[in-house]
C-alpha cells in the first residue's frame, strides 16, 4: 500500500492543489508540498533496510489479460530516483512560489507540476514494464503541457510539440520493446524479467528489443541524434526547466538503462549502441553550449553533454563505470537544478537572459552569484565539488576500456576534450554573467538579489553540492552503493568515494581540462568567430519545417486519392467486386452444370433479344435523357415480362407498377434538369469504364449460366408445404411476405416509410428553378390540364380503389396483397394530380400523407405485436374461417392486418415522395389549404 | 423464447412512429418522447447484456416459425456489446441534438430513432436476407440524417454516399443470391452448417459471393480503396449525426466479423477464412491511408474522419490475424474508439461554435470562452485516440499489438500500428495547440453558448475513455468470452434446434 | 387446332413487338416513341393473356390489368411532360 | 334524391357494383353484398373529385350507343388495315369540329368516340370547348366527316345528356 | 434458355454499371435502375427458371421456389425507396449548385467563366 | 370443348393477332406521327379486344365459369386509348411534328 500511495499522492494532490489557487500562491505551494512530504515521511523507515539491498514490493492485479499489474518495487536505485524527484521537487516548489506571477494561473501550473511528480515516481517504482511504460508515456503528455505553460508563445508551442513528438515516439519504441521483452520472458513483472536476463539476451528478437528500449531511452534523455528537442524545451517556466531537465524528465532514460542494465547490458550490441551514442552526445552538447548566449541554452546544451556522459559510462558495460553514472546522476541534478534556478533568479531580476547584456551581476546580487558560481564550477569539475569526483571516475573509466589497437586512446581524448569544453562554457557562466562589465541595456535596471526564499532552494543544492564534495562517503556514500547494488543485481565492484585518489592518469586529465577550457574561454572570440561561420541550425524550426512538409505531402496525396469524384469512388468499387470475384469465376469458366441448357422458345427468344437491345440503348443513348427513359421504360415492361414468363406472376405485378412510378419519379426530376448529358468524360476514361462494365457484365453472365444449370435443393418446399396449413393462404409468395418472413417486410414498409420522410424533409426548404422550356427550344405550354385526361381521370380513381381492394383481398391466397394494392391507389391518386393538379387534388384528399405513413407502420407493428398477447413470437400469424348468411365462408387472418400496414405504407410514401417533388413547381402556386402534406 | 430479444428493435420502431404522427407537436414534446425512446433503449440493452452474459445463445424466431424458414434473432455476447455499445453512443448523440441539431427539420427525431431500429436489426438478425433488410433500413435513414441540417455543402458527399451504398446494396443482393443459389438456405446457422459441405463445382460461385459479400461489408466499414466518400460525408453531417455515425462503420465491422468467422469461418472447410489474407493487408493500408489523412487534415472535423478510419484499419487487421485473441482485442478497440471518436465530433463542434468564422478549421481565431474545459476534453479525446497511457485507447493498442504472433504479420501490424500512433500524435498535438492556443485577442461576440445537454454529452462520451480504464478487468474478460463463442462456431449450429412456442398463454 | 390458333397469334404479336420496337428506335420524334411505348404496353397485355391461354391458367389476368393502367400513367405523364414539363404541378 | 341516402353518383355506383361482379369469381352472396357496399362507399370516399351534379339524365340510352360505337370500330378497322397494309397514300387532313354539346363528360365522350373510331381521331378541345380539333386519315371532304359524326354520334349523346 | 437469361442478366449489369460510372446524375440514376433490374433477374433466378410453376397452391403441379420471389419483391421495393431517394437528393444537387455534376460543379465552372471574363478584360 | 367453339377461339385469337399485327405494322410504316396515332389507337385496341374474347370464350369453355376480368381490361383499354391519343396528339403539336405536306388543314397552336 505504501509503495501505490507515494505513487498516488502527487495525482491527489494535482486534483486538490487548484482548490488552494484562490487562497494565494503561498497556500497553494504549501498543500502542494504536502504530497511530497507524506512520501518522504512513508519512504524514510525502510531506509535501513534498502542500504542493506533489500527490496520492498507491492503489487495488486490489474488487467491481467494484458500482463499489466499495478506492482510497485523499491530498492536502493528506485529509492535514489525517487529522493531526486521528491527532494527536488519541493526546492521546486518553493521556487516556483516566487517565480510565478499571482495573475498567472498557479493552480493549473502545480496541478501539472504534481501530475509530472506522480508520473515519474511512478516510472521509478513500477516493477511492471508496461505498468512503468503508462507513467513513461504520461510524463510526456504532463511535459508538453508544462513546456507550452506559456501557450501564448509561439516557440513555446513548438517546443512543446516537438518535444511530445520525440519522447511520444520514442515511448511507442519502447512500448514495442517491452512487448517483446514481455513475449520472451512471459511476463512483464520485472521480477521475472531480470530473472530471465540470459535468455533474453541469447534470444533472436534481442536486437530488436535492445534497439527499442534505447530508442526510448535516447529520446528521453535526449541523446544524440534525438538531443534537439531540450534546449527547446526552455521555453517552459524555469521552475519546470530546472526540475524537468535536471532531476526528472530527461533522468527518466538513464533510469531506464540503469533498471534494464542486467538485462541488456553486457553485449556488444549494447557497448557500441549506448557508449557511442553517449560520446557523440556528450561531445555535441558540449561543444553547443559553449556558443550560446541564452543563458538557459547554455545550461541545456550542458545537460545534453552530461545525459552523454552518463550514458557513455552505461554503455562501457563495467560496473564501475555504472556506479559512476549512478554517482554523476546525482550530482548532475544537484548542481544543474540549482544552475537553472539561478539562470531564472537572473532571468526574474533582469528581465533577460541574453549573456551579451547580462554582465557584472556580481555588483548587484552578490548572493546569487556565489552560489551560481559554487555550482558552475561544480559542473566544470573544480575539485572539492561534487561534479569533480564523478568526472574523476569517468575519466578513470575511459582509461580503462580496453579497445583494441589505436581505439583505445579515443575515449579518453574524447572525455578529455569534453572536459575541456565544461570547463570553458562553466567559465563563460561565471565569467560572461557576474563580471564582464556593465550590463547592456537590461530591461530591468538596477537588478536586485530576489525574496529570501527564492534563494533557499539554490542554497541547499549548492550545499550538498559542497557536502557530498567533500565528504562523499559520509554524504551519498550509502544512497550509492544501494543504487549501484539494485542496479547491478548485487554485483557491485570495489570502490572508494574519496576527495582525491592520488596523482594518477585521471587527476592529470583534469587538470588539462582545467587549464584548457580557461585557455579556451580567454580565446573565445576566436573560437566564437570560428563558430559564426557555420549557419546555426534551429533544429525546432527545421522540425517545424519538416512536420509541415510531411502535413502538405499528407495533404496533396489525400487530395490526390480523395479527390471528391462519385466516378473515381463508384469505379474502385465496381472493380473491387470485379476483382475479388474473378479468380473464382476464372476457376468456372464456361461451366454448364449437370442440368444442361434447356430449350428455348421463338417468343421468349424474341423478348430476351429486345430485352438485351433496349439495356444496351438506354446506356448507348443515355445523352438524350428523356430517350433514354422511354427506353428505359421498355426494359422495366419486358422485366415484367420476363416475371410472368419464368412463373411469378407477383413479381411481375410488383414490377410494373414500381416501373411506372419510377418513371414519373424520374420525368419530375427531369424537368429541373438539362435534356442532354453532355460529354465530358475523355475516351480513354470511357474504355475504362466500358470494360470495367463489360467485365462485370461477362461475370455475371458466367455465374447465372452456371447457376442455372446446376442442380439445387433448398428451404422452399417447406414453404409450399406449410404455407396453407400453417399460414392460412395459398400464395406462397404472400404467405412468405405477411408471414414466413413477414419481419422482412417490416423492414421494407419502415424503408419505404423513412425514405418519404426523409424527401419531404430534403424537399422542404428547397427552391428549385425550371428551365424555360425543353432545351429544344419549345417553351412549355400553357394549359396543364388537359379536359379530356380530367374528365376520364375521374372515374378511374373510385375504379382504381375497387381494383385494389379486390388485389389486396385475394393477396393471400392468388397474386396480389398489400403492396401492389397500395401502389394501383397510389397510381390512381397520382393519375388525379396529373389530370388536375396538386391543389385541385389535395383539397379532396381527407388525411395528411405523414400520418397515412405512420398508420401504416403502427398497423403492421400491432398485427405482428398481437400474438404477443398469446404467448407467441411477433408476428404469429393467426386466421380461421368465418361463416355469415348471404356472404358465406371467407377468411379472416391477422396477417391481413399486416398487408393493411402494408398497404398504408405504400400509398402514403409513394405518394409523399411524389408530391413533394410536384411541389417544387412554381405553378404549384396555388397551394392546398388542407389535405395531403 | 424471450421477448426481450426484440425490444431494441420495438422500442426505437414504435417511437420512430409516434414521432411520424407527432411532427407538428410542441418539439419540447418531441423532444422528451425521442430521448424517452433512447433512454428507454438504453436500458433494454443493458438488461440484454445481462442476460448474455451467461455465454447461452438465445434465439427469437418471428412468426413462431422454426430456423431455419423463418427469421430468428440469435442473441450471443457479440450482439449485446454490439447493441449497449449503440445505446450508449446514441444516448449521448441524442442528447446532443436535442440542443438544437434536432430543429432543423420535423423528422429529425422519426430518422433517428429509426437508424437505430435498423442498427440492432443487423446487429441481431441471424439471417443474411434479413441482414440486408436491416443495413437499407440502417442506410436510408442515415441518407436522411446525413441531410439533416441548413446549407448546401452537404448535399454532394450525401449523394455520393447513397450512390455507393446503392450500388453496394446491388452487390450484396447479388452475393447473397451466389449464396442461396448454392446452399439454398438464408439462415446463417444453416449457412454455416452448409458452406463446408458443398460441391467442388458449386464452390466457385459461393465463393465468388462470399468476396463480394466481403466488399459490401468493406464498403460500409470503409476500408481502402472503399473509404474515400467518409471523410467529406462525415465531415458535412451535424454533430449529432456524425457523432451517431462512429457506429456505421462498426456495422461493417460487425457483419465481416459475424459472417467470416461464422460462416466462412475456421470451420468452412475449403472455403476456410475466406478473404482473411486480403482483409488483413488493406486493414494495414487503411490504417496508413487513415494517418496519412489526418496528417494533411485541414480542419479538426476532417481530422476526426480520418481518425474514423484509421480505427476501420485497426479494427480489421485484428481481426485480420484471424485469431481469437486479435478478435478480442478488436472488441475492445471497437468500444473505445467508437465512442471517443462520437465524443470528439461533438467536441470539435462545440470547438467550432466558438470560434466565429474560423469554427474548426485549425488556423488562429479569436480566444474561445470555455476554452479551458474544451481543451480538457480535446486532449482527453486525442490522447484516447492516439491510443496513449493511461486512457483507454492505449490498452485497447496494447492488446492489439499483443495478440500478433511473431512473424511477417507481426512485423507490419506493429511497424503501420505504431508508426501510425507516432504520426497521429503530431497531427493531434498540431491541431490541438493551433486551435486552443494561438489566438488572437479578444472574443467572437455571439459563441454557442455550453448548455447542460450539450456539455453532458461531450464529457459524458469523452469521459468513456476514462470509465473503459476503470471497467478494463470486467470489459477485457467479456471481450475474451466474446471471442471465444465467436471461434467455437459449433455452438452457434444449435441456434436451429431450438424449439418454438409450442402452445401460446 | 387452338394451339396452332394460339402459336401463330403469339407470333404475329411478337413480331408486332419487334415493329414497335422499331418505330421506338427510329422515332425520329419524342410523340412517336411514346406512342411506340404506348402500343407496346396494350401488345404486352395480348401477350400475358396468350400466355396465360397457353399455360391454362387465369394468374396473370391481373397482371394485364395492371399493364392497361399503368401503360396509360405513363404514357400520359410522358406526353403530359413533353408539353408542359412539370407533371404534378 | 339518391343522393340524400348516399349515393350522389347512383350511375357510378351501378357501374362499379357491375365492375365487382366481373372482378368476382362469379356471383355470388359475398359479391352482392361486397359489391352493394362498395358502390355506395367508394362514391361516398371520393365524393370530393366530383363537384358537378350527375351528368348522364336517359342512362338507359347508353347500351345501345355503346353497341354503336362498337360496331362502327369493327366494320371501320378493316378500312384502316387496308391503307395500312395497301400501297396508296393516305389523304389526311386536320378538320375542326364545332361542338353543340356542352357538358365536358359528353365532349369527352365524342372525342373519345371519334377516335376509337377509324380514321379519325380528336387531337385537341379548344379552351372555350367550342371546337374539337380532329385529324383524318383519309378523307376527300371534311364536311362529310363533320356530318357523319355530327348524324351518328353527337345527336345521340346529346340525348343521353340532355 | 438459360443462356439467354443470363446473357440479359449481363447485359443489364453491364449496362447498368456503365451508367452508374457517368459524371451527371441523371444517367446515375437510370444506371443504378438499369442495375437493379438485373440483380432482382439475378436473385429471381436463384430458384431456377420454371415455366407455368406459379407458386399458388392447387394451381399447378410443380411450383416454382417461392422464396427468391418474395425476396425480390422486397428487394423491389427497397430499391424503389431509395431510387426515389436518390433522385431526390439528385434534384437538391441541381438546387444547390445549379448543375447536376455528381460532383456538384457550379463554382468550379463560375470560376472557369469569371477569369475568362477578366482575361477578356 | 365443341368444334365450332374450337372455330370460335381460334378464330377470335387469330383475328386478334392480325389486328395487333396490322397495327403495329401501320405503326412502323406510316408516313408521319399523326398517321401513325391512328394505327394502335384502333387496330391494336380492336386485336386485343378480340385475343380478350378468346380468352374468356376459351377460360368460359374450359370449365371454370365465366371468369370477365378480361372484359374490365378491354373497357379500360376504351375509355383510355382515346386520352392517349388526345394528349399524345397535343404533344406533336405543342413540338410541331412535322406532317406529311399534303395534309390539310393545320393543327392548333398549343
Ligand atoms: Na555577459
Ligand atoms: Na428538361
Amino acid at each position: 500500500m505504501t509503495l501505490s500511495l507515494v505513487v498516488l499522492l502527487p495525482f491527489l494532490g494535482a486534483i486538490a492543489a487548484p482548490l488552494f489557487a484562490q487562497a494565494g500562491r503561498t497556500a497553494i505551494a504549501i498543500a502542494s508540498s504536502v504530497p511530497a512530504l507524506i512520501a518522504l515521511a512513508m519512504l524514510f523507515p525502510h531506509w535501513t533496510t534498502l542500504a542493506e539491498g533489500g527490496v520492498f514490493q507491492e503489487s495488486h492485479s490489474w488487467l491481467p489479460a494484458i500482463g499489466i499489474s499495478l506492482s510497485f518495487r523499491l530498492d536502493g536505485l528506485s529509492l535514489l530516483f525517487a529522493l531526486l524527484i521528491l527532494v527536488i521537487g519541493l526546492l521546486i516548489i518553493l521556487y516556483a512560489r516566487y517565480y510565478l506571477k499571482p495573475y498567472e494561473n498557479v493552480g493549473k501550473f502545480y496541478a501539472l507540476l504534481l501530475c509530472f511528480k506522480g508520473a515519474m515516481l511512478g516510472i521509478v517504482l513500477s516493477s511492471n514494464l508496461l505498468l512503468m511504460l503508462v507513467f513513461w508515456e504520461l510524463t510526456s503528455l504532463v511535459s508538453f503541457l508544462l513546456i507550452s505553460f506559456w501557450n501564448q508563445k509561439q516557440d513555446a508551442r513548438r517546443g512543446a510539440r516537438m518535444a511530445l513528438a520525440v519522447t511520444g515516439g520514442g515511448g511507442l519504441a519502447l512500448l514495442a520493446g517491452i512487448l517483446i521483452i514481455g513475449r520472451i520472458v512471459g511476463s512483464y513483472e520485472l521480477d521475472d524479467v531480470l530473472a530471465a536476463a540470459d535468455l533474453i539476451k541469447a534470444h533472436e528478437l534481442y536486437p530488436f528489443a535492445l534497439t527499442l528500449v534505447l530508442l526510448g531511452a535516447f529520446t528521453k534523455s535526449a541523446q544524440f541524434p534525438f538531443h534537439f528537442w531540450l534546449p527547446h524545451a526552455m521555453q517552459a517556466p524555469t521552475p519546470v526547466s530546472a526540475y524537468l531537465h535536471s532531476a526528472t524528465m530527461v533522468k527518466a532514460g538513464i533510469f531506464l538503462m540503469a533498471r534494464l542494465y542486467p538485462v541488456l547490458a553486457g553485449t556488444d550490441q549494447w557497448f557500441f549502441m549506448v557508449s557511442f551514442t553517449g560520446m557523440v552526445t556528450l561531445l555535441i552538447g558540449a561543444y553547443v553550449a559553449l556558443f550560446k548566449h541564452d543563458l538557459k541554452g547554455l545550461l541545456a546544451h550542458s545537460t545534453v553533454s552530461h545525459l552523454g556522459l552518463i550514458t557513455l559510462l552505461f554503455g562501457m558495460n563495467t560496473q564501475l563505470a555504472a556506479v559512476a553514472a549512478l554517482f554523476h546522476v546525482i550530482n548532475h541534478a544537484t548542481f544543474k537544478a540549482s544552475l537553472f534556478m539561478a539562470a531564472g533568479i537572473i532571468d526574474h531580476e533582469t528581465g533577460t537572459r541574453d549573456m551579451r547584456r547580462i554582465n557584472g551581476l556580481w555588483r548587484f546580487m552578490p548572493h546569487t552569484a556565489t552560489l551560481a558560481m559554487v555550482a558552475a564550477s561544480s559542473m566544470a569539475g573544480v575539485p572539492l565539488l561534487n561534479g569533480f569526483l564523478s568526472k574523476e571516475m569517468f575519466f578513470a573509466e575511459s582509461l580503462s576500456l580496453n579497445l583494441p589497437g589505436i581505439w583505445a586512446y579515443l575515449p579518453p581524448l574524447v572525455a578529455t576534450v569534453a572536459g575541456i569544453f565544461a570547463v570553458a562554457y562553466s567559465a563563460r557562466f561565471i565569467h560572461d554573467v557576474f563580471f564582464n562589465g556593465k550590463p547592456v541595456d537590461l530591461p530591468i535596471y538596477p537588478p536586485q538579489e530576489p525574496p529570501r526564499y527564492m534563494k533557499i532552494p539554490v542554497e541547499i543544492l549548492v550545499f550538498a553540492c559542497v557536502m557530498v564534495g567533500m565528504f562523499p562517503a559520509i554524504s551519498i556514500g550509502p544512497l550509492l552503493h544501494a543504487a549501484a547494488f539494485a542496479t547491478l543485481n548485487g554485483d557491485v565492484p570495489e570502490y572508494h568515494l574519496a576527495i582525491l585518489h592520488g596523482f594518477n592518469l585521471p587527476l592529470l586529465m583534469s587538470f588539462l581540462a582545467f587549464f584548457g577550457g580557461l585557455l579556451m574561454y580567454s580565446q573565445r572570440q576566436r573560437f566564437f568567430d570560428f563558430h559564426a561561420r557555420f549557419k546555426e541550425i534551429d533544429e525546432k524550426a527545421v522540425f517545424e519545417k519538416v512536420a509541415m512538409w510531411l502535413e502538405d505531402r499528407a495533404a496533396a496525396i489525400t487530395a490526390r486519392l480523395e479527390n471528391g469524384s462519385l466516378q473515381r469512388y463508384a469505379m474502385l468499387l465496381v472493380a473491387s467486386a470485379v476483382v475479388v470475384a474473378l479468380s473464382p469465376i476464372e476457376r468456372l469458366g464456361i461451366f454448364i452444370g449437370s442440368n444442361g441448357l434447356s430449350p428455348i422458345d421463338w417468343p421468349t427468344l424474341i423478348g430476351a433479344a429486345v430485352l438485351v437491345l433496349t439495356a444496351l440503348g438506354t446506356a448507348a443513348l443515355h445523352r438524350d435523357r428523356f430517350y433514354a427513359l422511354v427506353m428505359l421504360s421498355v426494359v422495366g415492361l419486358l422485366v415484367a415480362l420476363t416475371f410472368a414468363r419464368f412463373s411469378a406472376p407477383d413479381l411481375a405485378m410488383t414490377q410494373l407498377s414500381v416501373e411506372v412510378v419510377t418513371i414519373v419519379l424520374l420525368m419530375l426530376a427531369l424537368y429541373y434538369m438539362p435534356s442532354w448529358t453532355p460529354i465530358e468524360t475523355s475516351w480513354p476514361r470511357r474504355l475504362r469504364d466500358l470494360t470495367i462494365a463489360l467485365t462485370a457484365g461477362a461475370g455475371m453472365t458466367i455465374i447465372t449460366l452456371a447457376m442455372l444449370t446446376q442442380p439445387f435443393d433448398s428451404i422452399s418446399s417447406y414453404f409450399i408445404a406449410n404455407s396453407k396449413p400453417g399460414g392460412g393462404g395459398t400464395n406462397v409468395v404472400n404467405v412468405i411476405l405477411v408471414d414466413f418472413r413477414g419481419f422482412d417486410t417490416l423492414g421494407e414498409i419502415t424503408v419505404l416509410a423513412i425514405a418519404a420522410l426523409g424527401i419531404y424533409a430534403m424537399l422542404k426548404n428547397t427552391a428549385l428553378t425550371p428551365p424555360p422550356g425543353d432545351g429544344l427550344g419549345h417553351p412549355w405550354t400553357r394549359d396543364a390540364h388537359p379536359l379530356m385526361l380530367k374528365q376520364i381521370a375521374r372515374p378511374m380513381l373510385p375504379l382504381a380503389l375497387m381494383v385494389s381492394l379486390y388485389i389486396f383481398l385475394r393477396g393471400h391466397n392468388l397474386p396480389g396483397g398489400g403492396f401492389i394494392a397500395g401502389l394501383i391507389t397510389a397510381v390512381a391518386l397520382v393519375l388525379q394530380y396529373i389530370a388536375s393538379g396538386i391543389g385541385w387534388t389535395e383539397d379532396r384528399i381527407p388525411m395528411r400523407y405523414h400520418n397515412v405513413i405512420g398508420l401504416g407502420l403502427l398497423f403492421a407493428t400491432i398485427a405482428g405485436a398481437g400474438s404477443l398477447a398469446f404467448g407467441y413470437p411477433f408476428l404469429t400469424s393467426a386466421f380461421g374461417y368465418i361463416t355469415w348468411p348471404v356472404v358465406g365462408k371467407f377468411e379472416v387472418a391477422s396477417a391481413m392486418v399486416f398487408d393493411l400496414g402494408v398497404y398504408l405504407t405504400v400509398v402514403g410514401a409513394t405518394l409523399l415522395a411524389l408530391v413533394s417533388i410536384g411541389k417544387l413547381s412554381p405553378h404549384s402556386a396555388i397551394k392546398s389549404t388542407k389535405g395531403g402534406m | 423464447m424471450n421477448h426481450w430479444l426484440t425490444a431494441p428493435i420495438l422500442i426505437p420502431l414504435l417511437g420512430g412512429i409516434i414521432q411520424i404522427f407527432i411532427g407538428y407537436a410542441p418539439i419540447s414534446l418531441r423532444r422528451t418522447l425521442a430521448l424517452a425512446t433512447t433512454v428507454l433503449l438504453l436500458a433494454s440493452t443493458i438488461a440484454l447484456l445481462a442476460l448474455a452474459n451467461d455465454g447461452n445463445y438465445r434465439v427469437y424466431a418471428f412468426g413462431n416459425w422454426v430456423p431455419p424458414f423463418g427469421i430468428v434473432l440469435v442473441l450471443d455476447r457479440l450482439a449485446a456489446l454490439m447493441l449497449l455499445m449503440t445505446a450508449v453512443l446514441a444516448f449521448f448523440a441524442h442528447l446532443y441534438a436535442i440542443h438544437r441539431a434536432d430543429e432543423s427539420s420535423r423528422q429529425f427525431h422519426a430518422l433517428f430513432l429509426f437508424q437505430l431500429m435498423g442498427l440492432n436489426i443487423a446487429f441481431l438478425t441471424g439471417d443474411l436476407f434479413n441482414l440486408f433488410v436491416a443495413f437499407e433500413v440502417l442506410l436510408i435513414a442515415s441518407y436522411g440524417l446525413l441531410m439533416q441540417g441548413s446549407g448546401t455543402e452537404r448535399t454532394v458527399p450525401s449523394l455520393h454516399y447513397v450512390v455507393l451504398n446503392l450500388v453496394g446494396s446491388s452487390l450484396f443482393l447479388i452475393s447473397v443470391g451466389m449464396i442461396y443459389s448454392v446452399t439454398g438456405t438464408l439462415n446463417m446457422a444453416d449457412l454455416a452448417a452448409k458452406v463446408p459441405l458443398v460441391s467442388p463445382e458449386d464452390q466457385p460461385l459461393l465463393q465468388a459471393g462470399g468476396l463480394i459479400l466481403l466488399v459490401v461489408f468493406g464498403l460500409k466499414a470503409a476500408i481502402l480503396p472503399l473509404c474515400f466518400w467518409l471523410p467529406r460525408a462525415y465531415g458535412n453531417a451535424t454533430a449529432p449525426v456524425a457523432a451517431l455515425f462512429a457506429v456505421m462503420t462498426k456495422v461493417g465491422f460487425y457483419a465481416i466479423v459475424r459472417v467470416f468467422t461464422l460462416i466462412f469461418g475456421p470451420n468452412a472447410g475449403p472455403l476456410a477464412n475466406l478473404g482473411l489474407d486480403w482483409l488483413f493487408v488493406l486493414a494495414l493500408a487503411t490504417l496508413a491511408m487513415g494517418v496519412i489523412g489526418a496528417l494533411g487534415a485541414r480542419n479538426l472535423r476532417t481530422l476526426i474522419t480520418w481518425q474514423v478510419i484509421i480505427s476501420v484499419g485497426t479494427l480489421l487487421a485484428a481481426i485480420g490475424l484471424g485469431t481469437e485473441e486479435g478478435t478480442s482485442a478488436a472488441l475492445f478497440y471497437m468500444l473505445n474508439t467508437t465512442w471517443i471518436v462520437g465524443g470528439l465530433f461533438l467536441v470539435v463542434d462545440l470547438v467550432a461554435g466558438q470560434r466565429g468564422s474560423a469554427a474548426d478549421r485549425i488556423v488562429t481565431a479569436p480566444k474561445m470562452h470555455n476554452r479551458t474545459f474544451l481543451s480538457v476534453l480535446f486532449l482527453l479525446g486525442a490522447v484516447a485516440a492516439v491510443g496513449l497511457p493511461p486512457l483507454s485507447g492505449f490498452f485497447a493498442k496494447l492488446l492489439i499489438l499483443q495478440s500478433a504472433t511473431p512473424g511477417p504479420q507481426m512485423g507490419w501490424l506493429w511497424s503501420v500500428l505504431i508508426g501510425g500512433s507516432f504520426f497521429t500524435l503530431i497531427a493531434y498535438s498540431r491541431a490541438g495547440s493551433i486551435v486552443f492556443w494561438r489566438t488572437v485577442e479578444g472574443h467572437i461576440s455571439k459563441p454557442a453558448p455550453l448548455t447542460k445537454p450539450v456539455t453532458v454529452a461531450a464529457s459524458g462520451l469523452i469521459g468513456m475513455a476514462i470509465a473503459i480504464v476503470l471497467l478494463a478487468g470486467p470489459i477485457s474478460a467479456y471481450v475474451d468470452a466474446t471471442a471465444a463463442q465467436l471461434f467455437n462456431t459449433s455452438e452457434y449450429l444449435n441456434v436451429l434446434n431450438i424449439p418454438v412456442v409450442a402452445e401460446g398463454l | 387446332m387452338i394451339t396452332t390458333a394460339l402459336h401463330i397469334t403469339i407470333a404475329m404479336v411478337t413480331l408486332a413487338v419487334l415493329l414497335n420496337v422499331y418505330r421506338l428506335i427510329k422515332g425520329p420524334d419524342a410523340p412517336d416513341r411514346i406512342l411506340a411505348l404506348d402500343t407496346l404496353y396494350v401488345n404486352a397485355i395480348a401477350l400475358i393473356i396468350l400466355l396465360g391461354i397457353a399455360l391454362g391458367t387465369r394468374l396473370y389476368m391481373e397482371a394485364a390489368l395492371l399493364i392497361a393502367v399503368m401503360g396509360f400513367v405513363g404514357t400520359v405523364a410522358m406526353a403530359k411532360y413533353l408539353k408542359r414539363g412539370s407533371v404534378i404541378e | 334524391m339518391l343522393a340524400r341516402i348516399g349515393l350522389p353518383q347512383p350511375f357510378l355506383s351501378l357501374v362499379l357494383f357491375l365492375v365487382w361482379q366481373l372482378l368476382s369469381d362469379g356471383i355470388s352472396g359475398g359479391s352482392v353484398v361486397m359489391g352493394a357496399i362498395l358502390a355506395w362507399a367508394l362514391p361516398l370516399l371520393t365524393r370530393g373529385f366530383w363537384p358537378e351534379r350527375p351528368a348522364i339524365v336517359k342512362g338507359w340510352l347508353l347500351p345501345l350507343y355503346v353497341l354503336r360505337v362498337l360496331l362502327d370500330i369493327v366494320v371501320a378497322s378493316l378500312a384502316v388495315a387496308r391503307l395500312v397494309l395497301g400501297t396508296r397514300k393516305p389523304r389526311p387532313a386536320f378538320i375542326s369540329y364545332p361542338i353543340s354539346l356542352e357538358h365536358p363528360l359528353a365532349i369527352t365522350m365524342l372525342a373519345s368516340t371519334i377516335s376509337l373510331t377509324p380514321g379519325t381521331v380528336s387531337a385537341d378541345v379548344s379552351d372555350d370547348q367550342r371546337l374539337l380539333l380532329i385529324h383524318a386519315l383519309d378523307v376527300d371532304d371534311e364536311q362529310e366527316v363533320i356530318d357523319a359524326i355530327r348524324q351518328r354520334y353527337e345527336k345521340p349523346l346529346q340525348e343521353i345528356f340532355q | 434458355m438459360e443462356l439467354a437469361y443470363a446473357l440479359i442478366i449481363g447485359t443489364l449489369t453491364a449496362s447498368g454499371i456503365y451508367l452508374v460510372l457517368r459524371a451527371r446524375t441523371f444517367p446515375v440514376v437510370v444506371g443504378l435502375t438499369l442495375l437493379s433490374y438485373g440483380v432482382n433477374l439475378f436473385l429471381f433466378a436463384t430458384g431456377r427458371l420454371a415455366t407455368g410453376g406459379q407458386p399458388i397452391i392447387g394451381s399447378t403441379e410443380q411450383y416454382a421456389d417461392p422464396l427468391p420471389q418474395a425476396l425480390v419483391l422486397t428487394a423491389i421495393v427497397i430499391g424503389f425507396a431509395m431510387t426515389a431517394f436518390v433522385v431526390v437528393l439528385a434534384l437538391r444537387n441541381q438546387a444547390d449548385n445549379e448543375d447536376d455534376h455528381v460532383d456538384g460543379r457550379k463554382r468550379e465552372i463560375h470560376t472557369d467563366i469569371e477569369e475568362k471574363e477578366e482575361s477578356g478584360r | 370443348m365443341s368444334p365450332i367453339a374450337e372455330y370460335l377461339i381460334a378464330g377470335l385469337l387469330l383475328i386478334g393477332g392480325a389486328f395487333t399485327l396490322i397495327g403495329a405494322i401501320g405503326l412502323a410504316r406510316m408516313p408521319d406521327f399523326y398517321t401513325r396515332l391512328h394505327a394502335p389507337t384502333k387496330a391494336t385496341t380492336v386485336g386485343v379486344g378480340a385475343i380478350m374474347l378468346a380468352s374468356i370464350s376459351y377460360s368460359s369453355y374450359q370449365g371454370a365459369g365465366i371468369d370477365t376480368a378480361e372484359l374490365l381490361i378491354t373497357v379500360f383499354l376504351f375509355m383510355t386509348a382515346p386520352v392517349s391519343a388526345n394528349i399524345l396528339a397535343k404533344s406533336a403539336m405543342h413540338l410541331g411534328v412535322k406532317h406529311m405536306p399534303e395534309t390539310r388543314g393545320k393543327p392548333w397552336d398549343q
